[in-house]
């Protein structure tokens, strides 16, 4: 394993002053602590957003923290949920007296040390609600069973609720416009090589020179199965058919797509995928309104890339194409 | 048990997260995230730490130093699940130097009551749970008939197979879950860490007897 | 190789259909190249800038297609100079009366293609000017031989001359400006990772597992020294060494930097290499005003970085943070 | 040389580079980018498709059409330089069916002056000047004395070994002059690919004596 690190034990603490030294115009970091929060925080009165989770999806979760999307990230261990403390120090952080939404992936370890954090905040006063996003079809639902996993789909939910936040909503109008999210929006991914993570030191699998991991997760865990690598077009039909199948898509729908890479893949082959995306949807009668073609949500230096739908309505789009000014997403930009 | 032997069971447990981190890693590379093994290494040293510098001085104040320190260092499914579990326990535990065997059966029981609230599982769910369940039953079984300084010893031996028995499970909770059939095959990494807490278990009380 | 493609022949011709589906309120095709253009042009009268080279660097060079940077890009094969037909057409969709600027950086290929290029344009009567990037401390200086090249400080040349254009500045000025830039331009790669070209379809070259090529260009060559890897901070301090002494760079200066992931590593190293040039410069006596961490200029998935550097003054920081609207960088969102 | 034997030359260079193509990748990929095999092959397969569907009427035309669509299509280094290098000697190409051997020599000429001046190479740069400066040379100071169909093919015999003889020099232009003295011990790939057109050029000729 070859990173860029002094070590795997200090290599989340440094990034993280590290992205503070980047997006010294966005981010600061609460003290003693892996919460990074607004430089210029939200008035008074407006709903707060919090998101987090292990490290190594970067620009996920630090990267969204700015105006129109979150107030604070709280950033684990390398793929590890970070402890309740740390997201109560975020929740703390994200409390602009109208109450706290945290926007948690659904990892039992997400899920619990975020529901031990808002016990602790509630016992502070500090009105909370949580949503938990669950966009991987490459999971069966099941409420016997842990359930879908959250991905990239966190990013439109980042999206959608911070502006609402933004223009004011209370906390049960931005949980609820979030869950409307989660409803709707499906995502699935795939892997062409694994990452390795820092402490580990190994790959997390191997694949051959013809294999890929087929519905592979962002915790550089093997996916659901090992496929023969295909041409572009075949592999994005088989993540969109998936995707449509369990909504169900249906012709006339209007979309919103992430063609997210997840660590490895260069722009180059995400741009090539997201013509697949838009050549598949025109096919089936649909029309893609907004692509959003980058990193958004990795698994370290994995070479692989999932898709993200969510159909759309008036509303949605517009949330969608709000401004936002942060270190990974900025739109909206002033000509002169 | 006296605040003694507790204290020398986590010393004990520090001992084995380190010393089969890569191993614990390992199996969690296979069915989750590769880092189980990563995960209680640096909950445990900091808790062996905590334990040599300033000891707390009663099994309650032990037990709920080691959950807040569990809590706040080691995230993840374990931090959250061995964090909220200890502290439930700690108030079983009195506050005193020792407990009788009943109090230190009862404090397990609720120790994995408490994970089973938190993490939604059952028996053969493929998790720790299936090392502590089976482990809990017989000592609060057993505990009623013989003292836990020569009912736990046994069970601690038996923890090591039931945590292989963990292999041919189908996982439903954590992320092996998300693996579906592909988890058939492998030890669950928390099961194998669980069993190495009862081998401490019962060194630690059969070396007390 | 694996590569998420349809064939390495379409790879180039369906990444540029891909980057407008990605990008349509940015980028338009000239159609029947491989050229993208601005959807919004600049207002007569203003000088244009044309960048370009061969794919596989994404976001460069279409990334920086917009308001406050480049009015066309041109993108050859992977790793090869784009024709001189198709940097006319550049050229051709970048005049809007007031002459052309070409960003062109030192590779042969490149240098001779866009020179071609510019003989036809004269020809055709529009007033081009070039300046020639050559930013990689990696290879000496000499004109005897080709000299250094081009790599990551391209970007603030772009940045920079984009500026001064959409204020209004003549073609003479905006030259200097950028021969200004390049002067004082400074940049060093290492690979951790080979890339492998889709066209050959085996990695450019192999390294140990506890080996780096140091001093990089961005066409996945190999390095001028093969070296055992090291902890961030010696590896930083290398880079920064030859950079600082090749200037030279002074206690009290003011500084830019692009810490610049070549492709597979992911942002958290990238974050921490920040972090080593922050402490580094602060060690020096030296003050980072701008950071600009994320990936720029890549080698298609090699893994590795570059830093550049480039001593500022008031004129130049207030370019680099004047607005920009581009798909890859965006500067100056209005808020509410 | 007639126009038929310089399509013939051409559609011969398209086969070696179709077939070298691996190779000269090969080659590239030691000092430069990997790429020199794709885009000489790109270049040529286009250069032979315009040659079998509308052969241009005369050498003029052919070297012009041939030198046109190598700029259009291969792009890097050896795009400029063999396109601009080409359209220089369709200059000095008759529009006519054939020509004498001095003008073919003299075409030559022209056409390694032209890359010389585009490229700023001299011989012993390590590039593909340290195959046609040599061989343009020669083909200029006997084609006084001797027929090009008897000149020619000796000169084409050699053009491998000059290619060869490339791999002990220091890169001094190109993309292999930034690995500096890593570029010792490596032939060449555009010194290469031009031993293969005169390799081409040596057959035409000598089956045209
Ligand atoms: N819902 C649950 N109930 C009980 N134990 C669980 C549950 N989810 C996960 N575990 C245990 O946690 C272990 C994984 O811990 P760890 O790898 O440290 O956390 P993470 O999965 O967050 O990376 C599993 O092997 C399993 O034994
Ligand atoms: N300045 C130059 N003069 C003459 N030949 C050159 C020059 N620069 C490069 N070459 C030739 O071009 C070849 C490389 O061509 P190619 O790989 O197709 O282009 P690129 O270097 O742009 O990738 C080299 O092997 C060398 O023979
Ligand atoms: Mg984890
Ligand atoms: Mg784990
Ligand atoms: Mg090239
Ligand atoms: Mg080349």
């Amino acid at each position: 394993m070859k990173k860029i690190m002094n070590s795997p034990d200090t290599l989340v603490a440094e990034a993280v002053e590290g992205l503070v030294i980047s997006f010294p115009q966005y981010l600061k970091q609460v003290p003693g602590t892996h919460v990074l929060t607004r430089v210029h925080s939200k008035p008074a009165g407006r709903v707060g957003i919090v998101s987090g989770g292990g490290s190594g999806h970067e620009p996920a979760h630090a990267g969204y923290v700015g105006y129109g999307m979150l107030d604070a990230a709280v950033a684990g261990e390398v793929f590890t949920s970070p402890t309740p403390d740390q997201i109560l120090e975020g929740i703390k952080a994200a409390n602009h007296g109208a109450g706290v939404l945290m926007v948690v992936k659904n990892y039992t370890g997400d899920v619990m040390n975020f529901d031990i954090a808002r016990e602790l905040a509630e016992a502070q006063g500090i009105h909370t609600a949580t949503v938990v996003v669950n966009d991987d079809v490459a999971v069966e639902n099941s409420s016997f069973t842990t359930g879908r996993r959250g991905i990239a789909g966190t990013i439109f939910v980042h999206k959608i609720a911070g502006a609402l936040a933004e223009q004011g909503a209370s906390l049960a109008e931005v949980e609820a416009a979030a869950n409307n999210v989660i409803a709707h929006v499906r995502s699935m991914g795939l892997a062409l090589e694994p990452c390795t993570v820092p402490e580990a030191g190994a790959p997390t699998f191997t694949l051959a020179d013809d294999e890929i991991e087929m519905g592979v997760g962002i915790h550089g865990e093997p996916g659901i199965e090992r496929q023969k690598i295909r041409p572009a077009h075949e592999l994005a039909a088989a993540l969109l058919e998936k995707i449509s199948g369990d909504l169900p898509l249906k012709s006339g729908d209007h979309l919103a797509c992430i063609v997210n890479g997840l660590g490895a893949t260069p722009l180059l082959e995400l741009a090539g995928l997201a013509r697949e995306v838009s050549l598949w949807t025109q096919n089936h009668g649909m029309t893609l309104d907004i692509v959003w073609t980058g990193e958004f949500m990795t698994s370290l230096e994995m070479a692989g890339a999932s898709l993200t739908l969510l159909p759309l309505d008036e509303s949605l789009t517009g949330l969608l194409q709000a401004p936002c000014d942060t270190p990974a997403l900025r739109q909206g930009v002033a000509h002169d | 048990m006296t605040n003694a032997d507790f204290r020398q069971l986590w010393l004990c447990f520090g001992q084995a997260a380190a010393q089969n981190k890569e191993e614990l890693n390992r199996l969690d590379a296979a069915i989750g995230d590769a880092d189980h093994g990563t995960n209680m290494d640096r909950g445990m040293q900091k808790v062996a730490e905590q334990l040599t510098s300033c000891p707390p001085p009663t099994l309650q104040a032990t037990c709920k130093m080691v959950a807040m320190t569990l809590l706040s260092t080691v995230g993840g499914a374990s931090g959250a699940l061995w964090g909220s579990g200890l502290l439930a326990a700690s108030k079983v535990f009195p506050d005193m130097d020792s407990c009788d065997d009943k109090t230190l059966a009862a404090a397990l029981q609720t120790f994995v009551s408490s994970i089973q609230q938190r993490g939604k599982a059952v028996a053969g769910d493929k998790t720790m749970l299936d090392v502590f369940l089976p482990a809990t039953a017989e000592l609060s079984q057993e505990v009623d008939h013989a003292p836990a300084a020569s009912v736990i010893p046994p069970i601690a031996a038996e923890a090591k197979q039931w945590a292989e028995a963990t292999a041919p499970l189908l996982a439903k909770r954590g992320r092996a879950a998300y693996l579906g059939a592909r988890s058939i095959g492998h030890i669950d990494p928390g099961a194998t860490s669980s069993a190495l807490w009862w081998d401490c278990l019962g060194r630690v009380m059969g070396s007390s007897k």
